[in-house]
């Protein structure tokens, strides 16, 4: 950057932005920017940017942005003060100040920072150090609760099993047909098969009572003994003595 | 003769490959007072070719930084950054935790994607949470290695922080222009 | 405060990636007494948790050897025995000596090969002696530790088969889904 007081060479392509082309401008005046001519800032702006476009080189569309936003300023700026104006242009002006000043403070500390004595350059840890390890051991653990109890499913399921088949009430086959055989003489009407079993039957009991006296109710009317009757699949089953 | 316990934690800080904490110190070397021997291995290496440095809650045995002039290895950075690297990064050092949307505002434009990519590849910076605004806007913060890179002690250590946080610099425009009107309030009254 | 020189040759025996010649340090830390400076840092160093060591005519710092321990952490991780773990340890206490092949026939299932390197890595069973038939078998019985760790003064402490029945733990819960899970528990093992 080459500077005479208001002038800078013109290469947009160096600048991050109008901030920072303000900044760069801002410090042509060399004073301190709570200093700074805020006027003085917008004109060397727009100067630069007009002189941007004569040379018809390509100004970013931010850039246009800020000049005209830096216009508007300057008007408010010259204009005679209206203290009802808002927002108060010395605000504004005050902003831009504030800003410069912000992005400043931000490029030195970053420079500062820079130019510490850094890791690797000029100052050094070992290359090669031993360095630390962890060695994950397993603690193993089991109580002996844990160690008899599997000692018995070990046993348990390793012992010779033996069935045992649960003494459960069932009417065997002969003791249905004997009472099937002894019922059935005792009416000459149909009556349904549910009507043999032994009152008060419940439960298992009930049903291989049922499934016994079916069996037997076939086996007597094989033999001629009974006469069987059922008006569809699953109706009711009714039985007789032959007539 | 030192104390074996202060002989230990020396140890253990020089086999280190990293910068060590306490509770890590401690692991290895046993119980005991680490700060003491912490203390105590300091001063021994006081003013010596290698020193024992804090970095945030970190320790570490690095070359003096006065001795750079001897030991240089080349003119070259270390890592080159652009110029909106090195902005980015001192933002973010100085204000963090920051949004993306506060360098920003302070520099006066957009970070490109690359930025930032950087400067977190590099181990510098790191996400640092949510920030419980509308939008919940990540925030940027610095990393213990950058602390380490740039032989800090814990951010305090920041050239200039402290001016610049006398200055106002740090704070917002926003703020800055209400302490401005408050302080033009007080002379009208 | 030690003179620069010796800084300058302490600063880059640490740097270093490895160990230096006088010559390679002279090369480094510019022109000055290198033996007197190597000697003058040995000294500072003696007794402590880093050394000087020569090593032919190179020298370099470690961490002092006896303290070599410390770098290396063995932390425990409590872990539960698997199953079929449990159930071996079970059979040998219950069994020993007894050999693999034994231990087999009675759990019913094959044992993987890590069940009997856990429980003899665990402190609890160890081998004991081979079996004088063919094939010579090796045979395991537990140790005095497994008798440390169960809390038992001698293996004649272990309840009785009749004991476990009584204490309800021979009932023969559903077998079918038992064999499933034994199966099971094997190939994870």
């Amino acid at each position: 950057m080459t500077a005479d007081a208001d002038t800078l060479t013109i290469d947009i392509d160096g600048w991050e932005g109008p901030l920072d082309l303000l900044l760069a401008l801002a410090r042509t005046q060399k004073v301190d920017l709570r200093e700074l001519s805020i006027l003085k800032l917008v004109e060397q702006y727009l100067a630069f940017v007009d002189q941007a476009q004569a040379l018809k080189l390509e100004v970013a569309a931010d850039y246009l942005v800020m000049a005209a936003w830096l216009a508007y300023l300057k008007s408010a700026l010259l204009l005679p003060r209206d203290p009802e104006q808002e927002p108060d242009p010395e605000e504004l002006a005050l902003r831009l100040q504030l800003r410069l000043e912000r992005l400043s403070a931000m490029r030195e500390a970053g420079a500062r920072l820079m130019a510490r004595d850094r890791l690797g350059r000029d100052i050094f840890v070992r290359v090669a150090p031993e360095g630390l390890r962890t060695i994950r051991k397993a603690a193993w653990q089991a109580d002996l609760y844990d160690l008899i109890a599997a000692y018995g499913r070990v046993n348990a399921r390793t012992r010779p099993v033996m069935h045992i088949v649960a003494n459960r009430p069932v009417m065997t086959l002969e003791t249905a047909l004997e009472r099937l055989g002894d019922m059935l003489g005792l009416a000459p009407d149909w009556r349904m098969l549910q009507a043999f079993l032994p009152p008060g039957a419940e439960g298992g009991y009930r049903r291989s009572a049922l499934a016994s006296s079916f069996v037997a109710a076939l086996e007597l009317a094989r033999l001629g003994r009974a006469e069987l009757r059922q008006e569809a699949p699953f109706a009711p089953l009714y039985l007789r003595p032959p007539a | 003769m030192t104390d074996a316990f202060t002989r230990a934690v020396e140890a253990v800080l020089f086999a280190a490959d990293a910068p060590l904490s306490i509770e890590a110190i401690r692991a290895h070397a046993g119980e005991g007072d680490v700060r003491a021997a912490l203390a105590e291995i300091a001063a021994h290496h006081q003013g010596r070719g290698i020193e024992l440095v804090r970095r945030g809650d970190r320790w570490h045995f690095q070359t003096a930084a006065d001795l750079a002039h001897l030991l240089r290895r080349d003119r070259e950075e270390p890592r080159k950054l652009s110029r909106a690297g090195v902005e980015t990064l001192a933002i973010i050092a100085y204000h963090e935790p920051v949004t993306r949307a506060e360098i920003e505002a302070i520099r006066g434009v957009q970070i490109s994607k690359g930025t930032l990519d950087v400067l977190m590849e590099a181990g510098w910076v790191r996400p640092a949470g949510r920030r419980e605004v509308p939008g919940r806007p990540l925030t940027y913060a610095t990393t213990p290695e950058f602390l380490v890179h740039f032989n800090l002690a814990s951010r305090r250590d920041l050239p200039g922080i402290d001016d610049l946080r006398a200055a106002g610099l740090l704070d917002p425009v926003d703020l800055a222009i209400e302490r401005v009107e408050v302080a033009k309030d007080d002379e009208d009254a």
